[in-house]
């Protein structure tokens, strides 16, 4: 039973990750219908930043907030890129994300060579009643919801944020009132970086990150953003919750070798449902 | 329906479809039914139910009630792509020449269902393959002779003007050897002259016995082509007649121009 | 106000609108009609800044709004939020602006507009535009998908607002009745050409409304 | 109608009309063949693998260029063909059998996993084909029968008959250099009939292309299974030569380099395919050579290749759309039609 709570706050922290790494994706592909590739590299990014920044010795916050704000800037520069003036397609812009996600390994190979980095973050660990928790976990996921409760003020509140939700909503409309879309779709890349960085810099105390590292952190972001219908935030913290728990529990009650693939697994089922789905229901889009 | 309607036999029947999407009611009980040799015009109002009805011919969309017939067989299980190989050729609106493809090519592309020989064949260039790919080639020739193309044949379809690519189009699709042809706005975006000569190709080919169908809003290039009309307005049959007809039906102008307009 | 001259737009490479010229007075109430594919839509959205221009030359003095085809709310964000983006350029202004001029959108402003009655989406739609403060207010296919009673009371609601605010609309609509009875004015189209201009009563009488409507049928040419 | 025979011949072959191209690929083809009898071992080995990479190349144009459907893990049926190549004989088949069996389970299980991915479409089934190559490697990883994270050493060499066996890396050029011919030649086949018209056709608009009669779903299938029994064919062939395989040989980022080359030759065109895997084999040799350079880190080969791949792909589809090998002729095209003028 012990056991289980712990296994089970490690999975919701863990998920937590997969939940902001997957909104990331969500605020771009609301807007750009682009799934960007590049969202592990915000993380790691990010992570590797603040790891710098810390060992140059920038306080403890501070040094983080640079890895931070580095990583969302990160992300207008990568929206600038894979958004051309002109428009391209969506798939196009992916495959530029893919471009810029390996060009980002040779600086990261070159500055920070090819082994995982860590970062020191709460070492502290909690004990009750025969229970361990590592403190980074609490800490995650106490950040995790401020962050998703400013995400909901953001976009509810600000008069950008209600342009983003207007350019996902119907992006006609939107150039109608006049908002430039590709820089909204620029906007949202940005605050991807954020929201990327963040989670690396959240992950790595606790699982310390290589260059190569992205591509599992975006595939589990995504399948978190999938499992959400890769429209909704909400949806996005639930579906990277339960894959969090999930991992965890199979981890701790069969074997950890698998975690990946069934989380994988899940992914694909749930595009292929959901697609099944939509082509039922598909006929409403042809009017 | 008259009685010179009757005594020819019917090829396509629509038999009391209704659809709606959410709370829109796209179409609501119709049925027409179009003879062999026919030229059918389809017209009515932005958001009549033309397009939707042709969607549901094509079996690009399902009806919520009601069927479709072609030549005396329901199309309820027949998926989208088996309509050419019965006679049965569909030219969307939005459908764009293919890209990367020449004039050729594109409407060689419509002989798909009249040709056998599958990937493996094509691989290995065997015999068949070589006997139908010189059929459809020679066919399409002939297609784009009398469409006279043949100055644009081996030209890339999405370069070309509008009105050529329309033609591309016709052409793809009698290359199937329809017998039934289905237009979905085939005059929408063109020019003055363009809608002239693809009503001239037109002509010719209901003169030569083949049955069209046109769903169109353009008014006086259907008057200038069908010789009975229906007329759908907010999801309902309101009239169906003789050009003649439908243009001095009070309900039919009502539906268009408003109510009591020349009053 | 609005001057068109000799316009062409194209989609494509298909002809949309081919060579028109109109103009609008200020606190004018024109209308546009024509059948369904005339280009009365094309020509609009080339006039909103919408679709590239051709040929020919707009001029616009003082500031534009236009209501899309379809209205084209965000159906995902509530009245309110749907009217505050309607003054995007210029930020903060107050919608209370708006519920002053068309109080009873006040009563829905919490609802998504997603979720509102075809009427009451084409009267959240005129309000957004009117969020721009504009001196023309120009309405794609006004009455499009409305029940003869809806349209009648945005119809006099937008004849208030128009001596109220005293600004210029120009209303697109393929309904000719109801285009003819509220504006004094009207351009008549098709296909992408203007046929036919003039006061609505000389329209009413002319038979030319018809043929552009059901077409000509003594040539016999398409 | 009467039709003017002369004239379609006439005009069919001026269709075919420009033959320089015919003319730059026999050159191609004899500098290919006569290329592996003057190089030493270790080029040899670059000779071979740039022709298994423009094997796969030409099977992943097939399928995203032609048939416009995007796959990010194509690297995972040239895995499998590797594995079923190495598994097989070193269960004692024949290697002339496995090296036949390996497109055949590559097409297998292209089908088992197309039936489901493929009924997603863009940014889905990109995503789809990633994670599916994440699963498939994961497993293999943890799978001692097909020799876990280690690998499977010491695979025979490719024998045709029993006593003739391929030992040197010259034979291996030469075999893989006619199976590109073959691909080639069965591709080129395949694009100009009733199929892969059909395929070119879906690329566009599955919609008009049902309207036309392609069955498009199940196309889009075939053109999985071929692009994956290309693959196939690669992995065996590199199963044999190298003599050792492990889960690393097949990661996500070859499966990227593939999309490179595709996107750098121009997706649309089997003999972009060929260029772009070229290109890049040699730009990765330069920048290896560049790399080793006296006094530089080790790790900056690595650091040249993923500088190059990532930069060389957002350039290509930022600049050149539509590859290098339609820039150039476009630019070409141009430079005679300006001369013409001049004349």
């Amino acid at each position: 039973m012990n056991q289980l709570i712990g296994y089970l706050i490690n999975g919701i922290a863990v998920g937590c990750i997969y939940a902001m790494l997957g909104s990331g994706l969500v605020a771009i592909y609301r807007v750009t219908t682009v799934v960007n590739v590049a969202q592990g590299t915000f993380a790691v990014m990010g992570g590797l930043i603040a790891s710098s920044a810390l060992s140059f010795g920038l306080p403890h916050g501070l040094g983080e907030l640079v890895g931070v704000i580095a990583a969302g800037i990160l992300g207008l520069l990568v929206g600038k890129i894979a958004l051309t003036k002109g428009g391209i397609s969506p798939i196009s812009s992916l495959v530029i994300t893919i471009g810029l996600a390996v060009a980002a390994y040779a600086l990261e190979v070159g500055l920070w060579g090819s082994l995982p980095v860590s970062l020191a973050g709460i070492r502290s660990v909690l004990r009750f009643s025969g229970v361990a928790i590592q403190d980074q976990y609490l800490l995650i996921i106490a950040v995790s919801i401020v962050i998703f409760i400013g995400l909901w003020a953001f976009f509810s509140k600000s008069y950008i944020g209600l342009a983003l939700t207007a350019c996902s909503s119907n992006s006609y409309g939107a150039r109608v009132m006049g908002i430039d879309v590709r820089r909204m779709g620029v906007i949202a890349f940005g605050l991807g970086g954020v929201l990327g960085g963040l989670s690396g810099i959240l992950i790595m105390p606790v699982q310390p990150l290589s260059f190569n590292s992205d591509i599992n952190l975006v595939v589990m972001g995504f399948a978190a953003a999938v499992i959400g219908g890769m429209t909704r935030f909400e949806y996005a913290l639930a579906g990277g919750v339960v894959l969090g728990v999930v991992e965890e529990l199979i981890a701790g009650y069969w074997q950890a070798r698998y975690q990946l693939e069934v989380a994988l697994g899940i992914v694909i089922l749930t595009m292929v449902f959901e697609g099944a789905l939509n082509a039922r229901r598909g006929t409403a889009a042809w009017r | 329906m008259s009685l010179t309607e009757q005594t020819r036999s019917e090829i396509l029947r629509v038999d009391s479809v209704s659809k709606t999407f959410g709370a829109v009611r796209a179409l609501h009980d119709v049925s027409l039914s179009v003879s062999e040799g026919e030229c059918r015009g389809i017209i009515g109002a932005n958001g009549a139910g033309k397009s939707t009805l042709f969607r549901i011919i094509a079996r690009h969309m399902s009806s919520d009630s009601g069927h479709v017939s072609y030549r005396g067989k329901s199309l309820a299980h027949s998926p989208a792509h088996s309509l050419a190989g019965m006679g049965l050729a569909i030219v969307f609106q939005e459908a764009l020449p293919f890209q990367d493809m020449t004039v050729q090519e594109n409407i060689m592309v419509g002989g798909h269902s009249t040709l056998r020989h599958g990937f493996l064949a094509a691989m290995l260039k065997t015999p068949s393959r070589r006997v139908e790919e010189n059929e459809i080639r020679t066919r399409s020739w002939e297609i784009i002779d009398r469409l006279g193309l043949s100055d644009i044949a081996n030209e890339h379809a999405q370069e070309l003007p509008f009105g050529m690519q329309r033609l591309v189009q016709i052409g793809r699709a009698l290359c199937g050897r329809p017998r039934l042809l289905l237009l979905d706005e085939p005059a929408s975006g063109l020019r003055f002259q363009e809608r002239n000569a693809l009503a001239e190709v037109l002509k010719k080919l209901i003169s030569e016995g083949l049955t069209v169908m046109l769903v169109e809003h353009d008014v006086r290039f259907v008057f200038s082509l069908a010789e009975s009309i229906t007329v759908l307005d907010l999801g309902e049959v309101i009239a169906e007649g003789t050009p003649q007809e439908i243009r001095e039906n009070p309900q039919v102008i009502e539906a268009y121009l408003g109510t009591a307009a020349n009053a | 106000m609005l001057e068109v001259a000799n316009l062409v737009v194209h989609y494509d490479g298909a002809v949309a609108v081919d060579d028109v010229t109109m103009r609008i007075e200020n606190s004018e109430l024109v209308s546009l009609i024509g059948p369904n594919g005339a280009g009365k839509s094309s020509l609009i959205k080339a006039v909103a800044g919408l679709v590239p221009i051709d040929g020919g030359k707009v001029s616009l003095q003082g500031r534009l709004a236009y209501v899309p085809e379809g209205r084209q709310l965000f159906r995902d964000l509530t009245v309110d939020q749907n009217l505050r983006l309607g003054a995007w350029p210029n930020r903060r202004q107050s919608t209370d602006y708006v519920y002053d001029l068309l109080p009873e959108i006040k009563k829905f402003e919490k609802r998504k507009a997603g979720q509102l009655s075809g009427g009451e989406q084409q009267l959240v739609a005129v309000a957004r535009g009117l969020m721009a403060k504009p001196d023309l207010l120009a309405i794609d296919e006004l009455s499009l998908g409305l029940s003869p009673l809806a349209a009648a009371k945005l119809v006099s609601n937008l004849i208030s607002l128009h001596e109220s605010l005293g600004i210029a609309l120009l209303i697109v609509e393929q309904s000719a009745t109801v285009a003819l009875k509220m504006c004094q004015r009207a351009y008549v189209m098709e296909a992408g050409r203007i046929v036919k201009s003039g006061t609505s009563s000389e329209l009413i009488e002319s038979g030319e409304m018809l043929d552009a409507y059901l077409g000509g049928m003594g040539d016999g040419q398409p | 109608m009467a039709i003017d025979t002369q004239k379609v011949q006439e005009i069919s072959k001026s269709k075919s009309g420009s033959r320089l191209p015919l003319f730059g690929a026999a050159i191609a083809l004899i500098v290919a063949l006569l290329l592996p009898s003057v190089l030493n071992s270790a080029n040899s080995s670059v000779y071979v693998y740039t022709m298994l990479y423009a094997i796969v190349a030409v099977g992943l144009s097939l399928l995203i260029g032609y048939a416009g459907q995007v796959s990010l893990g194509q690297a995972v049926f040239v895995a499998v063909g590797a594995y079923t190549a190495a598994i097989l004989s070193a269960h004692g088949v024949p290697t002339i059998l496995a090296f036949i069996l390996a497109p055949f389970v590559s097409m297998m299980v292209a089908l088992i996993v197309g039936i489901p991915l493929l009924t997603l479409r863009g940014n889905y089934l990109a995503f789809g084909t990633l994670a599916l190559q994440l699963i498939i490697l994961g497993v293999v990883a943890n799978t001692t029968f097909l020799g876990g994270s280690l690998g499977i050493p010491s695979i025979p060499q490719l024998g045709l008959t029993s006593s003739l066996q391929l030992g040197s890396a010259k034979s291996y050029a030469w075999l893989s250099l006619v199976l590109l011919v073959g691909v080639l030649i069965v591709s080129r086949n395949l694009i100009n009939s009733r199929p892969g018209r059909g395929l070119r056709a879906l690329a566009t608009t599955e919609i008009g292309a049902a309207a036309a009669g392609v069955p498009v779903g199940r196309y889009r299938l075939y053109a999985f299974l071929l692009s994956a029994a290309y693959g196939g064919i690669a992995g065996a062939v590199y199963a044999f030569f190298t003599g050792f395989i492990s889960p690393n040989s097949f990661s996500v980022l070859l499966s990227i380099e593939f999309i490179v080359m595709i996107m750098v030759g121009g997706s649309r065109s089997i003999w972009g395919a060929v260029v772009g895997a070229f290109v890049i084999s040699i730009l990765v040799q330069v920048l290896n050579t560049l790399g080793t350079l006296h006094g530089l880190p080790n790790s900056m080969p690595a650091i040249f290749s993923y500088a190059a791949y990532g930069l060389l792909l957002v350039v290509i589809i930022r600049y050149m759309p539509d590859g290098i090998v339609a820039w150039f002729g476009k630019r070409l095209g141009r430079l005679t039609t300006a001369s013409k003028n001049l004349d």
